[in-house]
């Protein structure tokens, strides 16, 4: 499928084209005129896999791409994927494929209810099973299966952030005991050293409130919702269902997790597999304790907020973050333009997470560094955010935009956490 | 044409090897177990020539805990049956496999076998060039393509300093693989699980007993420590200006 | 001396509906039909099944020609036209002359126009479709009967195609022709159509080209979204320019919109989406009794959004797509409106004479 | 039964640095077990090796047209051939392509013992101890052998300077086994080093990546560090198995041997394969979140930071200044 890119094209003083002198003021369109046999089975192949069946729904409107993030950094919306699609282009090997966020953002306009938020992981489903599947992608996938986390991190490390906590934390893999709160570190809290930092900070607050909790500890594997999402649902199902039987030997009233994906998989998925818990994002579960921390100073910062779509659009909860930013004392907030129901995507769901080097490839930015200019022009100084994804994309992405010493990235809890002491 | 391709579990080095209380083995135990990379190698080989030449293609593994896992992968990657060999010795070095695989592959009547060509823990000699003498046919080791032509296979063998040679080879043969063509391909779990749900895997049961080793492993242990690496602590960026600093200091780059 | 009949004219959908209401209300109607059958041009062009009724068409057309023929009060002409039309509002003195050359004359205090429309030629459009060059160009019309008739192949070999096309607006809201207006079905008919293809030939893939796509009210779920959705029809947004002969199949070529690139597209079989247009009938009764016309000959009601039915000719109403396209619904729903509103007309000339 | 016999590895032209590291190390053996340092060679033509090996006490040639190239199914008849007829107390081979393929398979035909991976070599009594490098380098296992046994010695254990004299360099002509008349494999050609463009064996700066790199698209990072550094970009087997490089920048026992005067890990484990094909480097700088991994012991500096944050940084640090 011949695709024309604005900026390359060339409208030439004095061209030949096929042996036809076309000089002057030619267009874009003048291409080689080609019979198209519009090759249905195409689209076909794509609706009749089950989950896909809407994006053949689409009446090309054209509502979704100006939501669709991917659409601001590139040429991708779900309106394009339907028509290249219906032109007999291949979802299964085209690049389109792993572009989508599943954000949610167009589904929340389509008025066909065309749902990519079904319609991706069940192609990729088709894709990872013909092979087709991204390297680095793939990899998460091995690392996940063999090691219960997408980083290829050994099991036995995942609660070695409680080493330096500054806070007691009951790991119940070492001393089964009943808590009030099962505690879902997840494997950027548990893993990534930025993340580390806010499962500390988490630690210190719960400690503070005084509240009975306890982690899984080596036990805890991936929740792997975005697994699931970038099409690999058998990987999910398998996790999924250990997971529930390690939960299912440790008594506790209430699960609570830090990752907005996390949360959507309890929330929205286990049930269906037989794991039914009382789950909450750990900003639905600390904003009502928040006016009982006994805070220690003010913070003088001027901040924005990301809603992160597993928690705001997928979920519908943009309150209790917010709350919690209300209440630490002294700072400012200010909210971007794109917010709430229309947040842009950091970029990190829907696999990509695991697909930045993939995603750069077809895209003029990441979508992170999209969101870290928008952060920028609010004026505010610190960009916050509650998803363990988003810390690590949007800090990187701080320093590609060369906005470093402009823009701070950090966790709700990390703030906290500074008020408190 | 009927391939053979021969799996074995090794030590995942992603997480801690132990030894154990005699200090002389591993702690078998608390290790966690994945398929030798080579081997990974050997059966996307094996599954690219049933692909290419419709050749018939059997994993076989020692009988051991964590095995059928294995081998249910293998049929899940494209292998069209699996078989478990079970055998009177516990262990699992390359001798005492190779005595316990030769009988059970004449009995199969393979042509080819093709293994990795080495694991992490062959401290006993590398299983394809003993299991190829036992059963007396030719073998060839560190091979990165092969290709099947009649009764004859095409090999790449690759030596150090980045040379490699063609060789040709009669069948029945035994291959060390270093390499497939391509990287091992990836397998959805749903698909391993339903493989898990469905498929049978065979099993036979070696004659032969497991050969002596004529050598005792008296100790194993971490390497000692002694002149090692000077640790760079610090943020990435101040680590980063700790070795440009090395570097110009030693004109290694531009000052 | 007035007269308490109404006249029908025309026994389609909406003549056999105001001849039925009319009767319902107790008055005698004369219904005049210059075919040999009642039903119209649904009837005579054998259309397959309506847009929004899941029923074979004659299935339905007959419920409407038995509402009639079992109706004491309803005197019934076929093969008969009005030949001449002369008189007051109130009492019209009305000539009627039958196919075999006798006439008779008949008094009547109202009538009703419900003559219909015919179906745009395609021989007259300015794009080069090419309808009477290739076999397999057909229109809405001829794809119908095909469709009645449950067997739907390409004319040229007799085989069922394997891709067939729509295009739109065939005659209509096109400036060169002179044909300004939507035709208001053909959205509907050729999503409905193509639905029959792809059940009745369930490996043809079937296309439909659109400047928009006019779907009002439930036929946007029910017939659109319903092609779309469970039939997999492929709606292309970019209207064909013209059908040339390429080989044994047929090459349309547009430019397809939503791509920003040109188009070329084989197909089997294309079908012209043909409008509407007034029928012969419904020029010559418009001029026989006088009533205003709009340029293109369809009968203008009295320019009042809340009367659709009265023209410039008090006591003559008109109905159906005499008055310009409609879809079957509104033609219906408009010849009880004109019934009633003839009927009124005749009542309040009664009183007025009883009370002088 | 006595003497340590060394099997030559060559190219027909020159024999392979490693032949004279277990040269080095048969004279320490024969030293204590007793008996001479025999070494046997292969090949179509010896006649530009022999020259080499002084440091043998005696010199097995054997010649045919048949062992002209490399081909493992004729050089092991003649290695099983030669353990037979001088029945040395220890046999050596170099734990390389040769190594794999005869090692073990020559002791399985004379029903020898083998060891493998051998980084260490001593006599004790009529034993041999052995230290062998096992689980990528991470262990070591220490092993006692009652001898006549065959060991494969990792490149890179022994000196190789003490591999070229010493001698009595005696040469003993030896038929070549009746087998090779019926050789059931072939040698159909060969391919040199430096097929590709580059020839990473004579850069003087390495950038190395290994597994750590995660995936072909972050090799980018790695060339970035390398442009900035002025340097050639090598990697360890996995990433070119991987096709994430080309072969000709694998370095390590099936890749290339370098000697530059920086050698940057980046995100290399250090297995033995590897260690091999860069033990000679001048100053090493590994960088590997892993803090137990082998490559810090071969290493002069090391450190745990991610290497996604640490390549840029550095390479952001070279790049005014380059």
């Amino acid at each position: 499928m011949p695709e024309v890119e604005p900026e390359r094209v060339h409208e030439d003083q004095r061209l030949v084209f096929e042996g036809m002198d076309i000089s002057g003021g030619w267009n874009r369109m003048f291409e080689q005129r080609v019979i198209w046999q519009h090759d249905i089975s195409a689209l076909d192949r794509v609706t009749g896999i089950p989950g896909a069946e809407s994006l053949g729904y689409c009446y090309q409107c054209g509502k979704c791409t100006p939501a669709c993030p991917v659409d601001h950094v590139g040429d991708y919306s779900p309106r394009k994927v339907f028509r290249r699609t219906q032109v007999g282009a291949d979802l299964l090997t085209s690049p389109d494929l792993w572009l989508c966020t599943t954000c949610g953002n167009c589904l929340r306009v389509c008025p066909k209810e065309v749902n990519m938020l079904q319609i991706m992981p069940a192609v990729r489903e088709r894709a990872v099973a013909a092979g087709q599947v991204p390297a680095e992608l793939q990899k998460a996938f091995e690392n996940t299966f063999q090691y219960g986390n997408p980083m290829g991190e050994p099991a036995r490390k995942r609660a070695d952030w409680v080493a330096e906590a500054g806070a007691p934390v009951t790991i119940l893999s070492r001393g089964p005991r009943p808590v009030d709160v099962l505690f879902f570190v997840e494997c950027y809290w548990s893993y990534h050293p930025r993340g580390r930092d806010a499962a500390r900070a988490f630690a210190r607050t719960m400690a503070t409130l005084g509240i009975d909790w306890g982690i899984l500890g080596a036990e805890e594997k991936c929740s792997c919702d975005s697994q699931r999402a970038a099409g690999e649902r058998g990987l999910f199902e398998m996790v999924a269902e250990q997971n529930i039987a390690t939960l299912g030997r440790y008594q506790f009233q209430r699960l609570v997790t830090p990752d907005p994906h996390a949360y959507n998989s309890f929330r929205n998925e286990y049930p269906r597999l037989g794991g039914a818990y009382d789950v909450s994002h750990y900003t639905q579960f600390l904003a009502p304790l928040m006016a009982q921390l006994p805070w220690q100073r003010e913070l003088p910062y001027r901040v924005t907020f990301h809603d992160p779509c597993y928690l705001g659009r997928h979920n519908g909860e943009y309150d209790a973050p917010r709350e919690m930013i209300r209440q630490i004392p002294g700072l400012e907030f200010v909210e971007m333009f794109r917010c709430k129901e229309n947040g842009y995507c950091c970029g990190g769901g829907g696999g990509g997470m695991w697909l930045d080097s993939f995603t750069g490839q077809h895209t003029q930015q990441r979508l992170s560094e999209r969101r870290v200019r928008e952060a920028v022009e609010t004026g505010a100084e610190m960009l916050v955010v509650c998803c363990p994804y988003e810390v690590s994309r949007f800090e990187d992405a701080v320093k590609s935009t060369g906005n470093q010493g402009k823009l701070l990235v950090r966790d709700i809890i990390e703030l906290v956490d500074e008020a408190l002491h | 044409m009927h391939i053979a391709v021969i799996l074995k579990q090794v030590p995942d080095l992603v997480e801690e090897v132990e030894v154990d209380s005699q200090g002389t083995d591993i702690d078998r135990d608390s290790v966690k177990w994945k398929l030798n990379e080579f081997d990974d190698h050997a059966l996307e080989q094996a599954v690219l020539l049933k692909e290419s030449s419709g050749a018939e293609v059997t994993a076989v593994a020692l009988a051991a805990d964590g095995v059928d896992q294995l081998l249910y992968a293998a049929v899940a990657r494209g292998v069209d049956r699996a078989i478990r060999v079970t055998t009177a010795s516990a262990r699992t070095d390359a001798p005492a496999a190779a005595a316990a695989l030769a009988g059970v592959l004449a009995d199969m009547g393979v042509d080819l076998v093709l293994t990795g060509v080495q694991a992490v823990d062959d401290l006993h000699g590398q299983l394809a060039p003993i299991l190829a003498t036992r059963l007396g046919w030719p073998h060839v080791s560190v091979v990165s393509r092969v290709s099947l032509e009649g009764t004859e296979a095409e090999v790449t063998q690759e030596y150090s300093g980045g040379r490699m040679a063609t060789l040709e080879v009669d069948l029945p043969a035994v291959l060390g693989v270093q390499a497939a063509p391509r990287p091992p391909r990836y397998v959805p779990i749903s698909r391993l699980r339903q493989v898990m749900a469905s498929a049978e895997l065979g099993s036979a049961a070696a004659a032969a007993a497991a050969p002596a080793l004529g050598s005792t492993v008296t100790r194993l242990a971490a390497p000692p420590q002694g002149q090692g690496a000077q640790m760079l602590e610090g943020r990435p960026e101040a680590v980063a200006e700790q070795i440009v600093a090395l570097l110009r200091e030693r004109g290694l780059v531009e000052a | 001396m007035s007269s308490d009949t109404v006249l029908v004219i025309g026994g389609g959908p909406a003549g056999l509906e105001a001849a039925r209401a009319v009767a319902g209300l107790g008055h005698e109607a004369i219904l005049v039909e210059r075919r040999q059958r009642l039903g119209g041009t649904p009837d005579s062009a054998g259309y397959s099944a309506f847009a929004l009724d899941p029923r074979p068409a004659q299935e339905v057309l007959e419920v409407a020609r038995q509402a009639v023929l079992t109706q004491p009060l309803v005197q019934l002409h076929l093969e008969t036209e009005v030949k001449s039309f002369a008189g007051e509002p109130g009492d019209f003195k009305v000539t009627l002359e039958r196919a075999d050359g006798s006439t008779a004359d008949v008094s009547c205090g109202a009538a009703i126009i419900a003559t219909g429309f015919d179906h745009f030629d395609p021989g007259r459009e300015t794009q080069a479709y090419g309808y009477y060059e290739y076999e397999d160009v057909i229109t809405l019309v001829d794809a119908e009967r095909m469709l009645a008739a449950k067997h739907f192949v390409r004319p040229s070999t007799g085989k069922p195609p394997e891709q067939v096309c729509f295009i739109q607006c065939v005659g209509s809201r096109d400036r060169r022709i002179g044909n300004e207006y939507c035709s208001k079905v053909c959205c509907g008919v050729a999503s409905k159509e193509a639905s029959e293809i792809r059940e009745l030939v369930p490996d043809c893939r079937v296309f439909i080209f659109y400047i928009d796509m006019r779907m009002y009210g439930f036929w946007e779920d029910r017939i659109y979204w319903k092609a779309q959705e469970q039939h997999h029809v492929n709606f292309v947004r970019g209207i064909v320019t013209e059908v040339i002969s390429k080989g044994d199949r047929l090459l349309v070529k547009g430019e397809d919109t939503t791509m920003n690139r040109p188009m070329e597209v084989a197909m089997d079989m294309v079908i012209l989406s043909v409008g509407m247009v007034p029928s012969a009938g419904t020029q010559a009764i418009g001029k026989l009794l006088g009533v205003a016309q709009d340029k293109h000959g369809f009968i203008s009601p009295t320019a009042n959004a809340l009367d659709t039915v009265s023209t410039s000719v008090p006591g003559v109403y008109v109905a159906g797509a005499a008055a310009g396209p409609k879809d079957l619904d509104d033609s219906v729903s408009m010849a009880g409106s004109a019934a009633v509103k003839a009927v009124s007309f005749l009542r309040q000339g009664s009183m007025a004479a009883a009370a002088r | 039964m006595a003497g340590v016999l060394v099997y030559v590895e060559s190219d027909g032209e020159r024999v392979a640095p490693i032949s004279f590291e277990l040269l080095a190390a048969a004279r320490e053996l024969a030293q204590s077990l007793g008996g001479d340092v025999e070494a046997l060679v292969a090949a179509a033509d010896t006649g530009p090796l022999v020259g080499e090996l002084g440091a043998a006490d005696t010199i097995l040639e054997v010649t045919s047209p048949a062992l002209a190239g490399y081909l493992p199914e004729a050089q092991q008849l003649v290695l099983v051939e030669a353990i037979r007829a001088r029945k040395p107390a220890v046999v050596l081979v170099g734990y390389t392509s040769a190594g794999l393929d005869l090692a073990a398979g020559a002791a399985t035909a004379t029903g020898l013992p083998v060891v493998a991976y051998c980084t260490g070599l001593r006599a004790e009594g009529s034993d041999v101890v052995a230290d062998s490098q096992l689980y990528g380098g991470k262990l070591v296992a220490t092993t006692t052998t009652s001898t006549p046994a065959v060991f494969s010695v990792v490149a890179g254990s022994f000196a190789e300077a003490n591999g070229h004299a010493g001698g009595r360099g005696e040469r003993i002509v030896t038929a070549p086994p009746a087998g090779l008349a019926q050789l059931r494999s072939r040698v159909l050609g060969t391919t040199g080093a430096g097929g590709g463009a580059v020839d990473i064996t004579k850069a003087e700066r390495v950038v190395s990546v290994g597994r750590g790199i995660g995936g072909a698209d972050n090799i980018e990072l790695a060339e970035e560090l390398a442009t900035a550094m002025g340097a050639e970009l090598g990697a360890s087997r996995p990433v070119v198995d991987s096709g994430w490089l080309p072969k000709e920048r694998q370095v390590g026992k099936s890749g290339m041997t370098v000697k530059p005067k920086l050698y940057l890990a980046v995100g290399i484990s250090g297995a033995p394969e590897h260690l091999e094909g860069m033990h000679d480097a001048g100053l090493v700088i590994a960088i590997n979140t892993d803090g137990d991994a082998p490559i810090f012991k071969v290493a002069d500096y090391g450190t745990t930071c991610d290497l996604f944050d640490l390549l840029p940084a550095i390479t952001a640090l070279l790049k005014p200044a380059g």
